[in-house]
C-alpha cells in the first residue's frame, strides 16, 4: 500500500516555543528541526529523537534501509519522510530512493541487508517475536554479538521514532519540507547536520557499571553500543520529567510489556511500580489484566487503555484514539503519555530480542 | 572542407536532436505507462485486501505463502442469524444480498473496533477471533466488549430495516476461549488464515444453546474466568453438548457496568 | 563565420547526442521498472487467486465488489476430521500444518477435480460446493465422486503418514441438495464467496452423523433424487437433528459401480 | 492473469493435407492458414472459421476488442494471438496494442464499447446469462435490435472460435507466426485476406425463409445479419459432416444446452434425436442426467462426459481430458466432436440472449 495513501490527522498537539530546547538542537544539529514546536513541553522526546542519530558503529551500512523498511512496516508517514530526506542528504537522486524501496519490497537485495531487514522486521513487529533461529541465521551470515544487538537496538529505536511521529500525528510536511533542498544542503554549512546524520561511527561512552535506573538489566547488555548510552540516558530523563508521575510511567511501561508478552519487563516495570508504593500483585494483576481499575486515578484510567493500543495499530485510528485522550491531558501529559509509550515499546521490543543473544 | 564539415555537424545536430526529442516522447509515454501499473498494483492490493486480513496479505506479498503454524491463546466469536435461512427462502437475491452486507459490514465494525478479526463467513454465520493474529492478553475483554457492541449495532440496524419495511434480524452469539494453532492454511486453490483447536467447534455449540435459553450471548467459564468483574453474567445450568465430555458451564451476558 | 556556425552545430551535435544518450538509459531504467511492476502485479494476483475462487477474482478485478446475489440449486459438501482437534493439542504447530496442508491439498484436488470449489475452511472442516459457481446439472452425481475421490485421496495420504511415523486421519463427510443464494459478501475488512441456505447447515448436520452410523459419507434423500443409479447406497435409519423439522433420510455411499 | 503464463499443451490432433480445403482457403482467403493442416480431417469446421469473419453491419467497430475481450476471458490463447494478429493487419503497434489491452481490461473505455464489452463477455460466460437489464442497457446506449443481435452472435462466434482452437489446443505459433509480418502484410496483394478481414460491411443473403434445418427458429430469429446465413450453412454442413452419426452429434447439443441450462436449445435438441429414432424422454433423460446409459454406443458413452466440460473450463485440465478421449477416437472423430461441441456452445450461447429481444 503507497504509504502517501494512508490516512493520517492533523497534529494532536499545539505548537509551543521552547527557547531553551531550540538553542539545545542548534547547538547539535545546527538547525531547529521543523517538528521541534510540537515538542516542545516534554522536552525529553526532541533530545532523546536528536540523540538517537543514524551513527551505528556495526550496521552503518543497513541503517538507511531499516529506518525506511521498518518506517513501512508501521505505516509512519512522517518517518517515511524523514527517511526519504535522510537518502536525499546521502546524495540520492529521487530514482535512486525509488529503487532502493522497490528493491527492498521485492527482496531484491543481497543477502546481509535481506536478512538484517528480516530481522529488523521481526523485532519491530514483535508478532512473532524474533527466536534462537533468526539470531542463528545472522551469526551464519558473518553477524558479529555486537551487531546483533545494533541491530536489535537500532530497530527498536526507529519504533520508537515511529511511534511518537504516529501517535502524534506529525505534519508530514515538516519531515518531507527539506526533501527538495536536501541535495543543496548537504553542501551548505550545517553545523553538524551532516556530520551527525551522515556520521562515521562514534563510539558514545559505555553506561556506566554501576547502573541502577530503570532497565538498568537492558542497558547493561547492550554494552558500549554507541545507542546504548543515548537509551540509559533517555530513561533517566523521562523518569525524571515532571509532567506524569513515575507511577504512571511505569504501569505505561507495565501494559506494554504485558501486551508483547514480555514477561522480563513486566518484572522490571513491576518493580517500579512498587518501588512507587504499588506493591500488591493483586491489585497490580487487577489494573493491567483489565487495564482499570479503583486503584487508578482518573487521568490513569484514561491513558492505560489508551496505551495498549500503542502496541500494534493503524494510523488514523490510533490518532483518533489520541485525540479523544487530548480532552482529558493537557498538551504536555499527551506528549510525556505518548513519549512513554514509545519508550516503552523501544525497550520491550529490544529486550526479547537481547534474551536471546 | 569547413563548411562540408560544419553542414554534416549541423545534419547530425538535428539528427540526434530528433533522436532525443522521441527519447522523450517515449519516455513520457514509459512513465505513463509505469504510473497506470503502479495503480493497478495497487487496486489489486485493496481488493486483495478484502478477501484476507491486512496482516496476512502484507505477508503473503512480503514472503509468499509459507507452511508456519504457531500455538495461541485465542477467544473465539461465533455469531448466526437466527432464521435467518428461513427468511432467504422467501427474500429477493439483491436484496438478501444487501440486508446480509449491511449485516456483515455492522458486526465487522463492532468486532475489528475491538481488535477482533473475521476469520470467515459461513453462510450468514460469522466466525471471529481475538488474540490469533496478534498476541492479546485481554482478548476476553475486547470479545465480550465487541459482543455487546454487536447487540447495539444490530438493534440499530434493525431500527433502519424496519424503516425501510424490510424484516429485522435477530443473532445468537457463542464465546469460548482457549488454546489452538493459527495457520494460514490451505491448497493450491484456497489459502485461508484459520485456527485449529476445540474453541472454534465448542463456541459454534455455545451459539446453538441461545436459541434453547433464549438469550443472544453466551460466554463458557474459560472466558468469565479472565473477564473484567464489571460485565454483568447470568449463570445458566451447565449443559451437555455433542462432541465435548461433561457439561458446559455457560453464563449469558446481560451488560458491562462501566462508568460513561 | 561559416567555422563558428560549424562550431557552433558540432557542439550542438555533442549536446544532443549526449541528451540523447541520456534518454536511452533513461527508457532503459523506465522499461526495467516497467517490466518489475508487471511483475509485481502478476504475482500478487497469483497470490491473491490462492484466497479466492479465480472466477471470483477475475470479477473483482474487472468489476470491482458489487452487492449482487443469485438464487442457485447446489450441492453442499462439509467435511470434518474426527479427532483431529484432540491431536492438534499433542503435535508441534508446523507439523501440524504441515499435515493439515498435505490433506488439504489432496482433498482440494479431489473436489475441484470434480467440478466443486473450497468455499472456506473451518478449522480442519472443508465447506465445497457444487454448482453456487456456475450452473451444474450434474452436481449431485460431481459431488459424490468428489466425496469417493476424497476417500481415497486420504487412504493414500494416510500410507505416506504411517510411512513418516505420523498419525493418520479419519474424515466424515456430509452432503446435502438444495436451492440457496449465491454471493460475494461481507465487509470492507473481508469479502467472501458464500451460499447462504439450509443445506450449508444441513450438511454439517449430516456430516455430524457419520459418527453416530460409523460411516465415512452420508448424503440424503435430496441428493439422492438425482443420483446416477450407479452409485451403490445403503439406507439408514431416518434420524432427527436439531435445527431441522421431522427426520432426515440419510443413506451411506459404498462406491461407484461404473466400467473401468 | 497473463495469457502467455497459461498451460497450453501441444496439439490433440496430427496435421494432415487436405488439398481440396487448401484450395478453397486460397480462393477465399488468399492464403492457407498455417492452421489449417489440422482441421483438415474434418473440413466443415475450417470452413466455418473462414466464413465467420469479422465483418460486422452493425458493431464494427466493436469487433476487434470483443475478440480480444472474450478471447481472454475464455483463456484462448491461440485467439489471444490471433486477435494481435487481426490488430497489427489493422495497422496497430505494438504498443497501441498493449494500450488497448490495458484500457479494455482496466475498464477505461468510452461508454457503447463498454456497454458492448460487457454484453458480450455476459454472452461468452454465460454465468449469469444476459438478462433483460443487459439487453435494456444496450438500447438506452442506442444499440439497434439488428445490432444487439449482432453484438450476441458476434460474442458466441468468438466462443465458437475460443473452443475449437482451445479443446484442440492448436499451436499458438499458428496464431502468432504471421503477426511480426504483419504490418508488411497489409501493404502486400493478398488475395481477399484484407478485404476480408478489414472489410466494409457486407450483406450476406439472408437465411431462407423455409428454413427446415437444426436450429432453424434460431437462424431465422438472427434475419439478415451477414453471420446468420454462415450460421445456417455451418449448421447443416456439420449435420451432413459423415464422420461422426447424425444422433450423437444431436446428443452433443442436448448436453451442452443441459449444461447451459438452456431449454428451448435442449428442447430442440431432442426433437432432432426424436427424427434419429431416440423418442423415450425416460432414455433421453437418464442420458442427460447421468451421461451415460446403455442404450449409448460406446464412443458416445466417452464422449457426452468429455462433451459436458467444455462448457467452461481451464485449457491444460480440458485438454488433457480431450488428450485422454483421444486414444479412442481417430483424428477425424476427435476433430468433428469438438467442432460440434464448439458449435453447439455458439448456438446455446447465442439462444439465450436471442430469446430476450
Amino acid at each position: 500500500m503507497a504509504l502517501e495513501n494512508i490516512e493520517w490527522l492533523d497534529p494532536l498537539v499545539d505548537r509551543e516555543r521552547n527557547r531553551e530546547l531550540e538553542k539545545y538542537a542548534k547547538q547539535v544539529l545546527g538547525l531547529v528541526p521543523p517538528h521541534a514546536p510540537y515538542l516542545a513541553a516534554c522536552p525529553w522526546i526532541l533530545r532523546a529523537d536528536i540523540h538517537f542519530d543514524t551513527a551505528m558503529a556495526e550496521i552503518q551500512d543497513l541503517a538507511d534501509n531499516i529506518y525506511l523498511v521498518v518506517s513501512r512496516d508501521n505505516s509512519c508517514r512522517w518517518c517515511y519522510g524523514a527517511s526519504r530526506l535522510l537518502m536525499r542528504l546521502a546524495g540520492m537522486s529521487n530514482a535512486q530512493i525509488e529503487k532502493v524501496e522497490e528493491d527492498v519490497e521485492l527482496s531484491r537485495v543481497e543477502p546481509r541487508l535481506r536478512a538484517g531487514l528480516e530481522f529488523a522486521r521481526r523485532v519491530s513487529r514483535s508478532n512473532p517475536a524474533p527466536d534462537p533461529a533468526s539470531i542463528q541465521a545472522l551469526r551464519e551470515l558473518g553477524f558479529s554479538e555486537a551487531a546483533i544487538k545494533e541491530l536489535a537496538l537500532f530497530a527498536a529505536v526507529v519504533v520508537f521514532h515511529n511511534r511518537f511521529a504516529t501517535l502524534l500525528a506529525l505534519p508530514v510536511s515538516t519531515a518531507e519540507r527539506l526533501a527538495p533542498f536536501a541535495r543543496l544542503l548537504r553542501f551548505l554549512p550545517l553545523g553538524k547536520l551532516n556530520t551527525l546524520l551522515r556520521a562515521q561511527p562514534r563510539v558514545t561512552a559505555a553506561a556506566p557499571a554501576d547502573d541502577k535506573g530503570p532497565f538498568a538489566d537492558l542497558t547493561m547488555a547492550l554494552g558500549d553500543l554507541p545507542h546504548a548510552r543515548v537509551l540509559r540516558d533517555t530513561l533517566d530523563a523521562a523518569w525524571a520529567s515532571p509532567i506524569l508521575p513515575a507511577r504512571t510511567r511505569a504501569l505505561i511501561f507495565a501494559v506494554i510489556a504485558r501486551g508483547l508478552e514480555n514477561d522480563s519487563a513486566e518484572a522490571e516495570a513491576r518493580r517500579l511500580l512498587a518501588e512507587e508504593g504499588l506493591e500488591s500483585p493483586l491489585v497490580v494483576e487487577d489494573i493491567l489484566a483489565n487495564l482499570a481499575s479503583p486503584e487508578l486515578d482518573a487521568r490513569e484510567s484514561r491513558i492505560l487503555p489508551y496505551v495498549r493500543e500503542t502496541i500494534w495499530y493503524q494510523p488514523a485510528p490510533v490518532q483518533r484514539q489520541g485525540r479523544a485522550l487530548r480532552e482529558v491531558l493537557t498538551n504536555a501529559e499527551l506528549l510525556d503519555t505518548i513519549g512513554t509509550a514509545a519508550l516503552a515499546n523501544l525497550v520491550g521490543r529490544v529486550s526479547l530480542a537481547l534474551e536471546l543473544t | 572542407m569547413t563548411s562540408v564539415w560544419g553542414l554534416i555537424a549541423a545534419a547530425l545536430a538535428l539528427a540526434f536532436a530528433a533522436a532525443w526529442w522521441r527519447g522523450r516522447v517515449r519516455a513520457r509515454v514509459l512513465r505513463a505507462a509505469l504510473e497506470a501499473k503502479s495503480q493497478d498494483l495497487e487496486q489489486l492490493q485493496m481488493s486483495f485486501a478484502r478477501f484476507a486480513p491486512e496482516e496476512i496479505v502484507e505477508r503473503v506479498v512480503a514472503e509468499g505463502v509459507t507452511p508456519h503454524g504457531e500455538r495461541k491463546e485465542a477467544t473465539t466469536l461465533f455469531a448466526d442469524l437466527v432464521g435467518f435461512t428461513t427468511l432467504s427462502e422467501s427474500i429477493e437475491p439483491d436484496v438478501l444480498v444487501r440486508i446480509l452486507n449491511g449485516y456483515f459490514e455492522r458486526m465487522s465494525r463492532a468486532i475489528t473496533g475491538h481488535r477482533g478479526h473475521i476469520s470467515t463467513f459461513i453462510g450468514d454465520g460469522i466466525l471471529a477471533l481475538f488474540g490469533a493474529l496478534q498476541p492479546n492478553p485481554w482478548q476476553a475483554n475486547d470479545a465480550v466488549h465487541a459482543a455487546l457492541a454487536m447487540r447495539e449495532e444490530l438493534a440499530d440496524y434493525n431500527r433502519e430495516l424496519a424503516a425501510e419495511g424490510l424484516p429485522t434480524l435477530s443473532v445468537g452469539i457463542g464465546l469460548h476461549r482457549g488454546s489452538g494453532v493459527a495457520a494460514l492454511v490451505g491448497s493450491r486453490d484456497l489459502m485461508q488464515f484459520t485456527f485449529v483447536g476445540r474453541i472454534v467447534n465448542l463456541a459454534a455449540r455455545v451459539q446453538d444453546l441461545t436459541r434453547r435459553f433464549e438469550v443472544d450471548i453466551l460466554l463458557t467459564r474459560a472466558v468469565k474466568d479472565t473477564l473484567d468483574g464489571r460485565f454483568e453474567l447470568r449463570e445458566l445450568p451447565a449443559t451437555a453438548v455433542r462432541g465435548i465430555e461433561g457439561e458446559v458451564e455457560i453464563f449469558a451476558v446481560e451488560r458491562f457496568r462501566g462508568e460513561a
